[in-house]
Protein backbone atom coordinates (compact mmCIF):
# COMPACT_ATOMS: atom_id res chain seq x y z
CA UNK A 1 0.00 0.00 0.00
CA UNK A 2 1.94 2.64 -1.50
CA UNK A 3 1.50 6.07 -2.80
CA UNK A 4 4.86 8.00 -4.59
CA UNK A 5 6.04 11.05 -6.29
CA UNK A 6 8.64 10.38 -8.71
CA UNK A 7 10.68 12.71 -10.98
CA UNK A 8 12.18 9.64 -12.91
CA UNK A 9 10.09 7.47 -15.93
CA UNK A 10 7.72 5.13 -14.88
CA UNK A 11 7.74 1.74 -15.81
CA UNK A 12 4.62 0.02 -15.76
CA UNK A 13 6.12 -3.80 -15.76
CA UNK A 14 8.30 -3.20 -13.04
CA UNK A 15 5.53 -1.50 -10.85
CA UNK A 16 3.17 -4.23 -12.04
CA UNK A 17 5.15 -6.80 -10.78
CA UNK A 18 6.21 -5.48 -6.96
CA UNK A 19 2.11 -6.06 -6.75
CA UNK A 20 2.19 -9.66 -7.90
CA UNK A 21 0.97 -12.15 -5.03
CA UNK A 22 -0.17 -15.67 -5.48
CA UNK A 23 -3.69 -14.82 -3.42
CA UNK A 24 -4.68 -12.32 -6.53
CA UNK A 25 -7.14 -13.34 -8.78
CA UNK A 26 -7.72 -9.80 -10.29
CA UNK A 27 -5.27 -7.03 -11.09
CA UNK A 28 -6.21 -3.71 -12.11
CA UNK A 29 -4.60 -0.59 -13.73
CA UNK A 30 -4.87 2.50 -14.72
CA UNK A 31 -2.38 5.08 -16.65
CA UNK A 32 -2.60 8.34 -17.24
CA UNK A 33 -0.72 9.57 -20.07
CA UNK A 34 0.03 13.26 -21.98
CA UNK A 35 -2.37 13.21 -24.75
CA UNK A 36 -2.05 15.62 -27.54
CA UNK A 37 -5.25 17.57 -26.56
CA UNK A 38 -7.18 19.19 -24.24
CA UNK A 39 -10.29 20.86 -24.91
CA UNK A 40 -9.76 21.67 -28.32
CA UNK A 41 -6.03 22.65 -28.05
CA UNK A 42 -3.08 20.97 -29.41
CA UNK A 43 -0.67 20.25 -26.42
CA UNK A 44 2.66 19.69 -26.95
CA UNK A 45 3.95 18.40 -23.73
CA UNK A 46 3.00 18.62 -19.84
CA UNK A 47 5.04 20.41 -16.72
CA UNK A 48 3.81 18.24 -13.35
CA UNK A 49 5.19 20.02 -10.61
CA UNK A 50 4.16 18.43 -6.67
CA UNK A 51 4.60 19.47 -3.10
CA UNK A 52 5.90 15.81 -2.71
CA UNK A 53 5.62 15.94 1.08
CA UNK A 54 2.47 16.78 1.51
CA UNK A 55 1.31 14.53 -1.61
CA UNK A 56 3.04 11.37 -0.90
CA UNK A 57 1.18 11.46 2.80
CA UNK A 58 -2.47 12.78 1.41
CA UNK A 59 -1.60 10.02 -2.00
CA UNK A 60 -1.03 7.24 1.63
CA UNK A 61 -3.84 8.21 2.90
CA UNK A 62 -6.03 7.69 -0.25
CA UNK A 63 -4.43 3.93 -0.65
CA UNK A 64 -5.17 3.59 2.61
CA UNK A 65 -8.95 4.52 2.49
CA UNK A 66 -9.56 2.02 -0.67
CA UNK A 67 -8.06 -0.67 1.29
CA UNK A 68 -10.09 0.09 4.29
CA UNK A 69 -13.19 0.48 1.76
CA UNK A 70 -12.65 -2.27 -0.56
CA UNK A 71 -11.49 -5.79 0.12
CA UNK A 72 -8.14 -5.84 -1.41
CA UNK A 73 -5.03 -7.44 -1.76
CA UNK A 74 -2.07 -4.55 -2.83
CA UNK A 75 -2.32 -1.22 -4.02
CA UNK A 76 0.24 1.28 -5.11
CA UNK A 77 -0.07 5.06 -7.30
CA UNK A 78 3.24 6.73 -8.47
CA UNK A 79 2.89 10.37 -10.00
CA UNK A 80 5.18 11.79 -12.20
CA UNK A 81 6.65 15.12 -11.65
CA UNK A 82 8.60 17.26 -14.59
CA UNK A 83 8.38 18.10 -18.05
CA UNK A 84 6.20 15.19 -19.97
CA UNK A 85 6.33 14.38 -23.81
CA UNK A 86 2.93 13.57 -25.59
CA UNK A 87 2.79 10.19 -24.50
CA UNK A 88 4.61 10.11 -21.75
CA UNK A 89 3.47 8.25 -18.20
CA UNK A 90 2.48 10.61 -15.44
CA UNK A 91 0.36 8.35 -13.41
CA UNK A 92 0.17 4.90 -12.72
CA UNK A 93 -2.54 2.82 -10.20
CA UNK A 94 -2.27 -1.04 -9.38
CA UNK A 95 -4.83 -2.41 -7.59
CA UNK A 96 -4.64 -6.56 -6.41
CA UNK A 97 -8.12 -8.33 -5.30
CA UNK A 98 -9.00 -12.39 -5.02
CA UNK A 99 -12.47 -10.56 -7.12
CA UNK A 100 -12.12 -8.41 -9.92
CA UNK A 101 -14.89 -6.43 -8.23
CA UNK A 102 -12.82 -4.90 -5.30
CA UNK A 103 -9.71 -4.37 -8.04
CA UNK A 104 -12.24 -2.57 -10.16
CA UNK A 105 -13.51 -0.62 -7.36
CA UNK A 106 -10.67 0.66 -5.46
CA UNK A 107 -8.44 1.35 -8.65
CA UNK A 108 -10.83 4.16 -10.02
CA UNK A 109 -11.45 5.62 -6.40
CA UNK A 110 -7.28 5.85 -5.98
CA UNK A 111 -7.37 7.45 -9.36
CA UNK A 112 -10.37 10.05 -8.49
CA UNK A 113 -9.13 10.57 -5.12
CA UNK A 114 -5.51 11.48 -6.59
CA UNK A 115 -6.86 13.77 -9.06
CA UNK A 116 -9.19 15.95 -6.35
CA UNK A 117 -6.86 16.18 -3.44
CA UNK A 118 -3.04 15.49 -3.84
CA UNK A 119 -1.16 18.88 -4.25
CA UNK A 120 -0.08 17.98 -7.59
CA UNK A 121 -0.23 21.01 -10.70
CA UNK A 122 -0.20 20.36 -14.05
CA UNK A 123 0.61 22.69 -16.62
CA UNK A 124 -0.13 22.64 -20.39
CA UNK A 125 2.17 23.53 -23.20
CA UNK A 126 0.34 24.18 -26.39
CA UNK A 127 1.11 23.76 -29.90
CA UNK A 128 0.36 27.85 -30.36
CA UNK A 129 3.00 28.77 -27.70
CA UNK A 130 0.58 29.48 -25.47
CA UNK A 131 0.79 27.56 -22.20
CA UNK A 132 -1.44 27.45 -18.55
CA UNK A 133 -1.71 26.01 -15.61
CA UNK A 134 -4.84 23.60 -15.39
CA UNK A 135 -7.76 24.52 -13.18
CA UNK A 136 -6.31 27.77 -12.37
CA UNK A 137 -7.96 29.73 -14.88
CA UNK A 138 -9.85 33.09 -13.35
CA UNK A 139 -11.30 36.39 -13.66
CA UNK A 140 -7.76 37.89 -13.76
CA UNK A 141 -5.13 38.24 -16.42
CA UNK A 142 -3.97 34.89 -16.08
CA UNK A 143 -7.14 33.71 -17.43
CA UNK A 144 -6.03 34.65 -20.66
CA UNK A 145 -3.38 32.06 -21.16
CA UNK A 146 -5.82 29.10 -20.16
CA UNK A 147 -8.83 29.89 -22.11
CA UNK A 148 -10.18 28.04 -24.54
CA UNK A 149 -10.13 29.73 -28.10
CA UNK A 150 -13.81 30.85 -29.54
CA UNK A 151 -14.55 28.03 -31.77
CA UNK A 152 -13.07 27.77 -35.19
CA UNK A 153 -14.29 30.08 -38.04
CA UNK B 1 4.47 40.09 14.53
CA UNK B 2 5.48 36.37 13.70
CA UNK B 3 8.26 35.47 11.32
CA UNK B 4 7.07 32.47 8.74
CA UNK B 5 8.53 30.56 5.75
CA UNK B 6 6.41 30.47 3.02
CA UNK B 7 7.19 27.79 -0.68
CA UNK B 8 5.54 28.63 -3.38
CA UNK B 9 4.10 25.66 -6.15
CA UNK B 10 2.95 25.97 -9.84
CA UNK B 11 1.00 29.08 -10.88
CA UNK B 12 1.65 30.89 -7.50
CA UNK B 13 5.52 30.30 -7.55
CA UNK B 14 5.31 32.05 -10.97
CA UNK B 15 3.32 35.02 -9.90
CA UNK B 16 5.68 35.77 -6.78
CA UNK B 17 8.45 34.90 -8.76
CA UNK B 18 9.91 32.92 -6.68
CA UNK B 19 10.51 29.56 -4.78
CA UNK B 20 10.55 30.12 -1.51
CA UNK B 21 10.80 33.18 1.22
CA UNK B 22 10.41 33.94 4.83
CA UNK B 23 9.10 36.90 5.97
CA UNK B 24 7.89 38.86 9.04
CA UNK B 25 4.04 39.68 9.16
CA UNK B 26 1.35 41.41 11.00
CA UNK B 27 -1.15 39.11 9.76
CA UNK B 28 -2.74 37.13 13.07
CA UNK B 29 -3.63 33.98 10.56
CA UNK B 30 -3.49 32.21 7.23
CA UNK B 31 -5.62 33.97 5.13
CA UNK B 32 -4.94 37.42 6.52
CA UNK B 33 -1.52 36.37 5.03
CA UNK B 34 -2.54 35.28 2.20
CA UNK B 35 -4.99 38.37 1.87
CA UNK B 36 -1.44 40.56 2.38
CA UNK B 37 0.67 39.13 -0.33
CA UNK B 38 -2.14 38.65 -2.73
CA UNK B 39 -2.30 42.22 -2.63
CA UNK B 40 1.09 42.74 -2.80
CA UNK B 41 2.09 40.50 -5.19
CA UNK B 42 -0.87 40.40 -7.58
CA UNK B 43 -2.21 36.91 -7.05
CA UNK B 44 -5.02 36.26 -9.70
CA UNK B 45 -6.61 32.99 -7.18
CA UNK B 46 -9.32 34.05 -5.04
CA UNK B 47 -8.48 32.94 -1.61
CA UNK B 48 -12.31 30.73 -2.14
CA UNK B 49 -9.71 28.38 -5.15
CA UNK B 50 -6.45 28.22 -2.79
CA UNK B 51 -5.81 25.92 0.36
CA UNK B 52 -3.12 26.38 2.88
CA UNK B 53 -1.00 23.71 4.46
CA UNK B 54 1.09 24.60 7.74
CA UNK B 55 3.81 22.58 8.68
CA UNK B 56 3.18 19.71 6.40
CA UNK B 57 -0.50 19.35 6.82
CA UNK B 58 -3.67 20.85 5.45
CA UNK B 59 -5.04 23.41 8.10
CA UNK B 60 -8.29 26.06 8.08
CA UNK B 61 -7.60 29.89 6.90
CA UNK B 62 -8.41 30.75 10.36
CA UNK B 63 -5.44 29.24 12.08
CA UNK B 64 -3.66 31.42 13.92
CA UNK B 65 0.34 32.01 12.59
CA UNK B 66 3.14 31.21 14.86
CA UNK B 67 6.89 31.80 14.60
CA UNK B 68 8.65 29.42 12.56
CA UNK B 69 5.82 28.02 11.14
CA UNK B 70 6.19 26.74 7.55
CA UNK B 71 3.12 27.87 4.84
CA UNK B 72 2.03 26.22 1.76
CA UNK B 73 -0.31 27.87 -0.45
CA UNK B 74 -2.30 25.42 -2.15
CA UNK B 75 -3.51 26.51 -6.03
CA UNK B 76 -6.71 24.05 -7.12
CA UNK B 77 -4.93 20.95 -7.96
CA UNK B 78 -4.45 18.71 -11.45
CA UNK B 79 -2.54 15.57 -10.77
CA UNK B 80 -3.09 12.33 -13.25
CA UNK C 1 -10.42 -3.66 -31.71
CA UNK C 2 -9.87 -7.61 -30.88
CA UNK C 3 -10.47 -10.67 -28.56
CA UNK C 4 -8.22 -13.83 -29.25
CA UNK C 5 -7.36 -16.74 -27.75
CA UNK C 6 -3.96 -17.96 -27.15
CA UNK C 7 -2.43 -21.35 -26.15
CA UNK C 8 1.35 -19.39 -25.62
CA UNK C 9 1.85 -17.31 -22.51
CA UNK C 10 0.48 -13.77 -22.34
CA UNK C 11 2.65 -10.67 -22.35
CA UNK C 12 1.04 -7.89 -21.15
CA UNK C 13 3.55 -5.42 -21.92
CA UNK C 14 3.69 -6.18 -25.09
CA UNK C 15 -0.05 -6.59 -25.29
CA UNK C 16 -0.74 -2.77 -23.50
CA UNK C 17 2.06 -1.75 -26.07
CA UNK C 18 -0.40 -2.03 -29.22
CA UNK C 19 -2.85 -0.20 -27.93
CA UNK C 20 -0.34 3.45 -27.59
CA UNK C 21 -2.48 6.13 -28.52
CA UNK C 22 -1.05 9.91 -28.42
CA UNK C 23 -4.95 10.75 -28.22
CA UNK C 24 -5.14 8.44 -24.90
CA UNK C 25 -5.05 10.09 -22.03
CA UNK C 26 -6.47 7.08 -20.28
CA UNK C 27 -5.22 2.97 -20.08
CA UNK C 28 -6.96 1.06 -17.47
CA UNK C 29 -5.89 -3.27 -17.80
CA UNK C 30 -7.71 -6.00 -15.89
CA UNK C 31 -5.67 -9.40 -15.85
CA UNK C 32 -7.14 -12.13 -14.07
CA UNK C 33 -4.59 -14.52 -12.54
CA UNK C 34 -4.66 -18.41 -11.75
CA UNK C 35 -4.56 -17.84 -7.48
CA UNK C 36 -3.82 -20.48 -5.15
CA UNK C 37 -7.18 -20.82 -3.58
CA UNK C 38 -11.25 -21.06 -4.59
CA UNK C 39 -13.80 -21.53 -2.07
CA UNK C 40 -11.74 -22.35 0.19
CA UNK C 41 -9.91 -25.09 -1.63
CA UNK C 42 -6.40 -24.87 -2.16
CA UNK C 43 -5.52 -24.84 -6.08
CA UNK C 44 -2.80 -26.39 -7.69
CA UNK C 45 -2.89 -25.48 -11.43
CA UNK C 46 -5.69 -24.41 -13.88
CA UNK C 47 -7.01 -25.83 -17.37
CA UNK C 48 -8.48 -23.79 -19.71
CA UNK C 49 -10.17 -24.89 -22.82
CA UNK C 50 -11.85 -23.23 -25.91
CA UNK C 51 -14.33 -23.92 -28.69
CA UNK C 52 -11.65 -21.34 -30.17
CA UNK C 53 -13.42 -20.30 -33.42
CA UNK C 54 -17.18 -19.08 -31.45
CA UNK C 55 -14.91 -17.55 -29.11
CA UNK C 56 -13.30 -15.56 -31.04
CA UNK C 57 -16.53 -14.76 -32.56
CA UNK C 58 -18.16 -13.69 -29.56
CA UNK C 59 -15.31 -12.41 -27.97
CA UNK C 60 -14.97 -9.70 -31.30
CA UNK C 61 -18.90 -8.83 -30.50
CA UNK C 62 -18.22 -8.15 -27.20
CA UNK C 63 -15.52 -5.85 -27.98
CA UNK C 64 -17.62 -4.61 -30.35
CA UNK C 65 -20.16 -3.46 -28.13
CA UNK C 66 -18.44 -2.04 -25.86
CA UNK C 67 -17.03 0.22 -28.65
CA UNK C 68 -20.26 1.13 -29.55
CA UNK C 69 -21.35 1.73 -25.84
CA UNK C 70 -18.50 3.40 -24.45
CA UNK C 71 -16.16 6.50 -25.95
CA UNK C 72 -12.64 5.07 -26.34
CA UNK C 73 -10.20 4.40 -28.96
CA UNK C 74 -9.09 1.03 -28.41
CA UNK C 75 -9.76 -2.36 -26.60
CA UNK C 76 -8.40 -5.72 -26.92
CA UNK C 77 -8.61 -9.10 -25.03
CA UNK C 78 -6.47 -12.50 -25.25
CA UNK C 79 -7.42 -14.98 -23.27
CA UNK C 80 -5.17 -18.21 -22.34
CA UNK C 81 -6.04 -22.17 -23.16
CA UNK C 82 -4.09 -24.83 -21.62
CA UNK C 83 -2.74 -26.02 -18.43
CA UNK C 84 -1.41 -22.70 -16.64
CA UNK C 85 0.64 -22.59 -13.05
CA UNK C 86 -0.52 -20.61 -9.87
CA UNK C 87 0.10 -16.31 -11.27
CA UNK C 88 0.11 -17.24 -14.51
CA UNK C 89 -2.28 -14.59 -16.56
CA UNK C 90 -5.27 -16.22 -17.86
CA UNK C 91 -6.94 -13.51 -19.35
CA UNK C 92 -5.67 -9.97 -20.16
CA UNK C 93 -7.96 -6.88 -21.36
CA UNK C 94 -6.92 -3.69 -22.38
CA UNK C 95 -8.61 -0.02 -23.11
CA UNK C 96 -7.78 3.51 -24.45
CA UNK C 97 -9.99 6.52 -23.72
CA UNK C 98 -9.59 10.07 -23.60
CA UNK C 99 -10.70 10.43 -20.48
CA UNK C 100 -11.01 7.62 -17.99
CA UNK C 101 -14.25 6.77 -16.83
CA UNK C 102 -14.96 5.25 -20.42
CA UNK C 103 -11.82 3.25 -19.95
CA UNK C 104 -12.75 1.60 -17.16
CA UNK C 105 -16.77 1.01 -17.81
CA UNK C 106 -15.58 -0.31 -21.03
CA UNK C 107 -12.78 -2.75 -19.54
CA UNK C 108 -15.28 -3.82 -16.81
CA UNK C 109 -17.64 -4.72 -19.34
CA UNK C 110 -15.85 -6.95 -21.41
CA UNK C 111 -14.35 -8.52 -18.71
CA UNK C 112 -17.88 -9.50 -17.49
CA UNK C 113 -19.31 -10.17 -20.84
CA UNK C 114 -16.41 -12.21 -21.25
CA UNK C 115 -16.64 -14.62 -18.24
CA UNK C 116 -20.29 -15.11 -18.85
CA UNK C 117 -20.66 -15.37 -22.78
CA UNK C 118 -17.69 -16.49 -24.02
CA UNK C 119 -17.25 -20.47 -24.48
CA UNK C 120 -14.18 -21.32 -22.59
CA UNK C 121 -14.14 -23.68 -19.65
CA UNK C 122 -12.00 -24.19 -16.53
CA UNK C 123 -10.56 -27.12 -14.87
CA UNK C 124 -9.39 -26.80 -11.21
CA UNK C 125 -6.72 -29.34 -9.71
CA UNK C 126 -6.66 -29.03 -6.17
CA UNK C 127 -3.87 -29.62 -3.57
CA UNK C 128 -5.77 -32.74 -2.57
CA UNK C 129 -5.53 -34.27 -6.24
CA UNK C 130 -9.31 -33.53 -6.97
CA UNK C 131 -10.26 -31.97 -9.83
CA UNK C 132 -13.44 -30.29 -11.09
CA UNK C 133 -14.86 -28.26 -14.46
CA UNK C 134 -16.16 -24.72 -12.71
CA UNK C 135 -19.49 -24.42 -13.30
CA UNK C 136 -20.60 -28.09 -14.09
CA UNK C 137 -21.29 -29.33 -10.91
CA UNK C 138 -24.87 -30.93 -10.93
CA UNK C 139 -26.93 -33.80 -8.86
CA UNK C 140 -25.32 -36.23 -10.92
CA UNK C 141 -22.02 -38.46 -10.09
CA UNK C 142 -19.66 -35.86 -11.49
CA UNK C 143 -21.34 -33.62 -8.96
CA UNK C 144 -18.60 -34.93 -6.13
CA UNK C 145 -15.36 -33.36 -8.11
CA UNK C 146 -16.43 -29.39 -7.63
CA UNK C 147 -18.43 -29.84 -4.94
CA UNK C 148 -17.34 -27.41 -1.51
CA UNK C 149 -16.44 -29.40 1.22
CA UNK C 150 -18.21 -28.88 4.49
CA UNK C 151 -16.32 -26.30 6.52
CA UNK C 152 -13.31 -27.68 8.46
CA UNK C 153 -13.86 -28.83 12.28
CA UNK D 1 -31.88 -40.11 -40.49
CA UNK D 2 -29.27 -37.12 -40.72
CA UNK D 3 -25.89 -37.42 -40.27
CA UNK D 4 -23.52 -34.48 -38.89
CA UNK D 5 -20.67 -34.01 -36.98
CA UNK D 6 -19.99 -33.47 -33.03
CA UNK D 7 -17.42 -31.99 -31.01
CA UNK D 8 -17.03 -32.35 -27.34
CA UNK D 9 -15.00 -30.14 -25.23
CA UNK D 10 -14.69 -29.84 -21.36
CA UNK D 11 -16.81 -32.11 -19.15
CA UNK D 12 -18.21 -33.34 -22.07
CA UNK D 13 -15.60 -34.41 -23.94
CA UNK D 14 -14.31 -35.92 -20.77
CA UNK D 15 -18.21 -37.88 -20.32
CA UNK D 16 -18.00 -38.75 -24.14
CA UNK D 17 -14.30 -40.27 -23.74
CA UNK D 18 -13.18 -38.14 -27.25
CA UNK D 19 -12.91 -34.52 -28.78
CA UNK D 20 -15.48 -35.18 -32.19
CA UNK D 21 -17.30 -37.57 -33.93
CA UNK D 22 -19.73 -37.99 -36.62
CA UNK D 23 -23.05 -40.01 -36.53
CA UNK D 24 -26.10 -40.63 -38.43
CA UNK D 25 -29.72 -40.17 -35.80
CA UNK D 26 -32.83 -40.25 -36.18
CA UNK D 27 -32.71 -36.89 -33.70
CA UNK D 28 -35.03 -34.21 -35.53
CA UNK D 29 -33.55 -31.65 -33.65
CA UNK D 30 -30.36 -31.02 -31.55
CA UNK D 31 -32.48 -30.44 -28.51
CA UNK D 32 -33.51 -34.41 -29.48
CA UNK D 33 -29.95 -35.45 -30.31
CA UNK D 34 -28.74 -33.94 -27.15
CA UNK D 35 -30.90 -36.02 -25.30
CA UNK D 36 -30.42 -39.31 -27.06
CA UNK D 37 -26.98 -38.70 -26.32
CA UNK D 38 -26.88 -38.18 -22.20
CA UNK D 39 -28.94 -41.60 -22.21
CA UNK D 40 -26.23 -42.94 -24.42
CA UNK D 41 -22.88 -41.66 -22.37
CA UNK D 42 -24.47 -40.62 -19.48
CA UNK D 43 -24.10 -36.97 -19.42
CA UNK D 44 -24.75 -35.66 -16.21
CA UNK D 45 -25.49 -31.56 -17.62
CA UNK D 46 -29.34 -30.96 -17.90
CA UNK D 47 -30.10 -29.35 -21.23
CA UNK D 48 -31.35 -26.28 -19.36
CA UNK D 49 -27.72 -26.02 -18.43
CA UNK D 50 -26.06 -26.35 -22.06
CA UNK D 51 -26.35 -24.37 -24.93
CA UNK D 52 -25.61 -25.78 -28.73
CA UNK D 53 -24.02 -24.10 -31.42
CA UNK D 54 -24.40 -25.11 -35.20
CA UNK D 55 -21.73 -24.97 -37.93
CA UNK D 56 -20.01 -21.98 -35.81
CA UNK D 57 -22.95 -20.43 -34.49
CA UNK D 58 -24.97 -20.34 -31.17
CA UNK D 59 -28.60 -22.19 -32.41
CA UNK D 60 -31.82 -22.51 -30.62
CA UNK D 61 -32.06 -26.40 -29.48
CA UNK D 62 -35.38 -26.76 -31.22
CA UNK D 63 -33.14 -25.80 -35.15
CA UNK D 64 -33.64 -28.68 -37.34
CA UNK D 65 -30.67 -31.10 -37.79
CA UNK D 66 -29.78 -31.33 -41.19
CA UNK D 67 -26.69 -33.87 -42.98
CA UNK D 68 -23.29 -32.08 -42.68
CA UNK D 69 -24.17 -29.93 -39.51
CA UNK D 70 -21.36 -29.12 -37.43
CA UNK D 71 -22.74 -29.45 -33.91
CA UNK D 72 -21.00 -28.37 -30.26
CA UNK D 73 -22.74 -29.12 -27.12
CA UNK D 74 -21.45 -26.04 -24.99
CA UNK D 75 -21.54 -26.51 -21.23
CA UNK D 76 -21.45 -23.62 -18.78
CA UNK D 77 -18.65 -21.05 -19.39
CA UNK D 78 -15.97 -20.43 -17.15
CA UNK D 79 -13.52 -18.11 -18.89
CA UNK D 80 -11.48 -15.23 -17.09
Amino acid sequence: MTFRISPEPLDPAALAGQLLDLRAGAYVEFQGRVRNHNEGRAVNALEYEAYAALAEKEGARIVAEAAARFPILGAACVHRVGRLELGELAVWVGVTSAHRAAAFEACRAIIDETKARVPIWKKEHYADGASGWINCATAGPAAAATATPPAAH
Amino acid sequence: MTTVTLHYFALLREQRGRSSESLTTGAATAGELYDELARRHGFTLPVTHVRVAINGEFAAWDTTLRTGDELVFIPPVAGG
